[in-house]
């Protein structure tokens, strides 16, 4: 789950990380009163689940804050790949000397999280990472001993000259580290983490991802979820537990796994038809997730022909035809909807579809093959 | 012969008494696994009621299930809250192989319980995967068994339906299989594609190997680089996600696209330059794996 | 360190143990007026570092305020193994159904954490390891990764049937860890841990040392210390930075180490004499801490001679000279003094203490002799 | 020969800048060791000033000290609240030999840096002891290097100044060591009686061995089963504690009598009873090492 700036800075902020202050305003009238009360130089920034903010012109320094209203006019609603800016965060200008990059994520390869730092701070890391290598310091954390002081001062100590702000930043990475356990989080950075010319240590930027499944252990950070920012579809599919990506095609996909899901897209395009959706059922077997993703397929007026291709594993088929008659019954689906069911329960499956009416399928090219047909025919 | 489980596997199903639990042991022992316990806390000193009357005691602890009963693997049908518990304590109790089943434990719980497995010498496999089956001997986890059936070819994939249906197709074109492995999609797994292809050069019964991988992250590669390496064995692979577009989550965190690695098109770039078969769609498997038997 | 029994609980109740309620008394009116707040039957327990405190009559039953006041009156101012008792805990008698071992404690050979629970509770663990050592489960938690919740269950299982109560008992077990971190301890007991005939667990005595290093990170702690319960000079040698054991012998030992210290007493015996005291002045150079030496050693009226064994290695032979100097200046001391000082800079200790008026000996069996001889013949 | 240390040592002093960390720097370069680096966070880039004119550079980490120096021993003498994150350190960075001098570590952080220590396969002696010496090679540590001479004798120790009062007396009456180890007294010590006595076993120039125990635990009695089954060697054994009445602490956490275990007289007899030679007072072991060498 990505939650924007302004939170993860509350999350830095509770794990005693060096934060300059700032609040949200969702009109221009809010962030010209925040730019007021801090008085001087305000920085607007769009909050918005996407990086290139700043190049999109989502970042704006204000002097006055009849400026600050101005630029927070031009920011929100403004689009930045895609997404809406319904935020946008106020905060004070700070005096920059340097700038660092510092951030922890789970490395997959390692099998624990990994620090990533560099005195190349303030742009975008993978473009250091694919330039300029050996700018980056990486740190491996065991799992079974955390960030031990040393590595976190080790980390630091690429960074700076100056003891005492190596101090300070080893601090500082101590403190990502703990909060990057405590938020349950798959990914937290700092770009930049600036030293003023005052010699002190200030994350300025903070982008923190917090591990689904993370969730059931952290309700206070399910509220962070910015469900405005996101499709009403998404939502929904979501609250019903399925993984769900839109797309521009017609042909409306339900698939169990996400691995016969995306090969289910790949062969509708191999046939010549186009994917209306990624969507996921999961590994359970609830006839309610059948309804909802029914309800979510059909809400999209793109979609000529409903598609499901249902393996069963732990998934039993006979729960997905139960699933799909009962939604049939509770909702208007005027799309044609064709079936592929194999696998766990599959004859008492196939029995339950055909006393509801619907004929189905038991290989995946012809059922495709049928529903790219539906679709062209439509 | 076969990798991982076979005739001599004795099971313990952590997590017995609940709902997948139940439903997925009955089906194994219907297989033919030899399910020695179960191991649920709290109900210990009951007992679970099998097909055809086969009953499997159940303990608190799985202390007292390997001391009662000589298990040598497990597998785990627990809540994700627990079941990264359930792992170290398998692990803790000498379990060589652990099969976790449960989607959605939390990275961080599983990072730990990883790093217990290894110190404990115990081989983890999943979690978020569909278990494995060598047909004909044994089956852990939860792949339908009407699907396979015994023969010369290794199977190993991320996904999980997506390998019932690879492994369908071969079946139904009378291609049997050694072992069927889902090695799960979670980001951090216990088991990868090289732990498989070492395991699958080494058994003699293998004479063919389907490799089904997926975007992101660079597992494909690296088990394309050991092929060329080390392997004398013919492979062939498969990769989902041609039309996922970059940046978008599908389905699990395994599943994204960052940056220029990991797209199917380099991973079935890096598969055909290292000699792995790649199959354009499920059904193209087949024929392939026939043509590198040279059957 | 040691600490009560009621400061334990304490301890015990903040990692969210089932405790029951107490109050401590220095005075049987106290006891009398805690009696009567929680009506019903109490227990008056002697709070002193010492076990056996039930068979030395120092725990006691009282159905009325009145008795609990008597049973405070015969338990304040006892001697339990030499300790004086100068507080008493008045706590709620519970009804028992079941008692229990659990403890942990820092283990050498495994060097981690080691945990011994028995269903045999409310006696002597030592007993029962020596005489049915499979009434215990023991269980070394691994420091990599703390104590893991199966491993509680596991050992709270060795304990009950019942489930709920093995539930319960795990989550104690699980605190008990939690707490013996937390605190810095290098023992944590609860003997016994009992069951009522509700079902309910609870820890109604409680034991806990804590790691005399770990007080500089626990400033709250060492506020638990109970110098009424010690004597003058073990204070103030704790305060200086010694260690210090009171004997009944006359001759006064100052020794740097405490493998050294020990071997000057044993040759003070071999030699026929009695030391009066183990005393180290340890690794540091400090000449305060000689100073503080003297006026500890020269406090016990049995001593008739002072026998210096210094052998410097991080300790400077010529720091204490000077403090050996130093102190003779300060206190007037009238007991003889014999010193022996090998080692780092002992040409300029010798200078040193010449200068001063001092003989000083190399040999450590001339100087024990020397000192025996000079306490025999005082 | 010798164990542990000797000329091809090259140590780092971590928190080579305290006061007793330069006096002992001064000491040991005074006595031939090879201090290559010291390591004080903060003052990379300084250099400590030894005897003679020769100088130390000092770092900011053990990684930058190791990768600079290829040191492969470090020497601990930071304040007890930051000495086992020294531990850790220098474990981190390779080194194989780390020397832990400071006194009053608590228990816990040692058992967390022990674990790591293994981990990383590095020694650790001590904490709470003085180091070691190799008489005419290398001295890490805080022993006085003017009671040593090289010789045939190998001295182990649990206790700091009692090894001096032994090895001086040794050296006194003409007998030399091939290295003095003290082990230290603290509860959790790195490296005990039987690693120290397996390394002597090796070293073919150590003829006879002088071990000294105190009360308290049972290293002492671990140690004389070892002697018996393995050690083809001469021992030469005291405990310190004689007159040590039960249940007080004496000085430190390892010198508690619990129970009926670990009294100077059961150890004597345990000794006595596996083949090693018992001094009733310290001025008694050069006797008894002169007999047990056929001198």
């Amino acid at each position: 789950m990505n939650i924007h700036e302004y939170q993860a800075k509350e999350i830095f902020r509770q794990a005693g990380m060096p934060v300059p202050p700032g609040e949200v305003a969702t009109t221009p009238d809010e962030a010209e009163a925040i730019a007021r009360t801090y008085g001087g130089t305000v920085v607007v920034k769009a909050q918005v689940h996407s990086g290139g903010r700043g190049k999109a012109g989502g970042v704006k320094l204000a002097s006055t804050p009849e400026e600050a209203r101005a630029h927070a006019e031009a920011i929100l609603g403004m689009e930045i790949r895609g997404l809406t800016v319904n935020r946008v965060l106020v905060t004070p200008a700070e005096d920059i000397a340097s700038e660092a990059y510092v951030g922890v994520l789970m490395d997959r390869k390692a099998q624990a999280p990994t620090f990533m730092v560099s005195a190349e701070g303030g742009v975008d890391i993978e473009e250091v990472a694919a330039t300029n290598p050996d700018a980056i310091r990486k740190l491996t954390v065991d799992p079974r001993y955390g960030l031990l002081p040393h590595q976190a001062y080790w980390l630091a100590n690429a960074l700076y000259d100056d003891p005492a702000i190596i101090k300070q930043a080893a601090r500082v990475i101590a403190q990502l580290y703990d909060a990057f356990r405590s938020a349950g989080a798959s990914m937290a950075e700092i770009n930049p983490l600036i030293t003023t010319p005052e010699g002190e240590v200030k994350a300025i930027d903070a982008k923190v991802t917090i591990d689904d499944n993370e969730l059931f252990r952290h309700p206070e950070l399910e509220a962070l979820r910015d469900t405005d920012a996101e499709p009403w579809a998404e939502t929904r599919a979501r609250e019903a537990g399925l993984s769900f990506v839109k797309l521009d095609g017609d042909v409306g996909c339900c698939v169990n796994g996400a691995g016969l899901a995306m090969a289910t897209m790949d062969l509708v395009k191999y046939y010549g038809g186009d994917p209306a959706n990624f969507l996921d059922i999961g590994g359970s077997s609830n006839p309610e997730k059948v309804v909802a993703a029914l309800e979510i397929i059909t809400a999209d007026p793109n979609v000529k022909v409903i598609l499901f291709n249902i393996f069963g594993g732990i998934t039993r088929c006979d729960d997905v035809a139960n699933g799909i008659v009962e939604a049939t019954r509770r909702i208007d689906i005027k799309t044609p909807i064709v079936i592929r069911l194999t696998g766990t329960n599959e004859e008492e499956a196939l029995r339950i579809l055909e006393e509801a009416g619907f004929s189905a399928f038991t290989s995946m090219d012809e059922v495709v093959q049928k529903a790219v047909e539906l679709a062209a025919g439509a | 012969m076969s990798i991982f489980i076979d005739e001599n596997t004795r099971l313990i199903v952590q997590g017995i008494t609940g709902r997948d639990g139940s439903f997925h042991t009955a089906q194994m022992m219907e297989y033919g696994t030899a399910v020695v316990a179960g191991v649920t806390p709290g109900k210990g000193g009951q007992t679970f009621e099998g097909p055809g009357g086969r009953t499997v005691p159940i303990f608190n602890t799985m202390d007292e299930a390997v001391a009662e009963t000589g298990a040598n693997t497990s597998v785990i049908y627990v809540p994700p809250a627990f079941a990264a518990g359930a792992i170290l304590e398998a692990a803790d109790a000498g379990i060589e192989l652990i099969v976790a089943i449960t989607e959605g434990i939390p990275v961080q719980d599983m990072a730990r319980a990883h790093a217990f497995a290894r110190d404990r010498g115990a081989r983890v496999l999943g979690p978020n995967c569909p278990g494995l089956i060598s047909p004909g001997k044994s089956k852990v986890g939860i792949l339908p068994a009407q699907i396979v059936t015994p023969g010369p070819v290794g199977v190993i994939s991320r996904s999980g339906t997506l390998t019932y249906e690879a492994v369908y197709q071969l079946t139904t074109a009378g291609i049997g299989q050694t072992t069927c492995v889902g090695i799960g999609g979670d980001p951090l797994i216990g088991t990868n594609f090289v732990d498989c292809l070492e395991a699958f050069a080494a058994d003699a019964d293998t004479k063919a190997i389907v490799m089904i991988g997926e975007i992101g992250g660079t597992d494909e590669q690296e088990a394309a680089a050991w092929v060329r390496e080390h392997l004398d064995k013919p492979v062939v692979g498969f990769i989902a996600g041609q039309t996922a577009p970059p940046g978008r989550r599908m389905g699990h965190a395994g599943a994204i696209i960052s940056g220029s690695a990991g797209t199917a098109e380099e991973k079935m770039q890096c598969f055909a330059e290292n000699g792995i078969a790649v199959a354009k769609r499920p059904a193209d498997i087949v024929g392939l794996v026939r043509e590198a038997m040279g059957l």
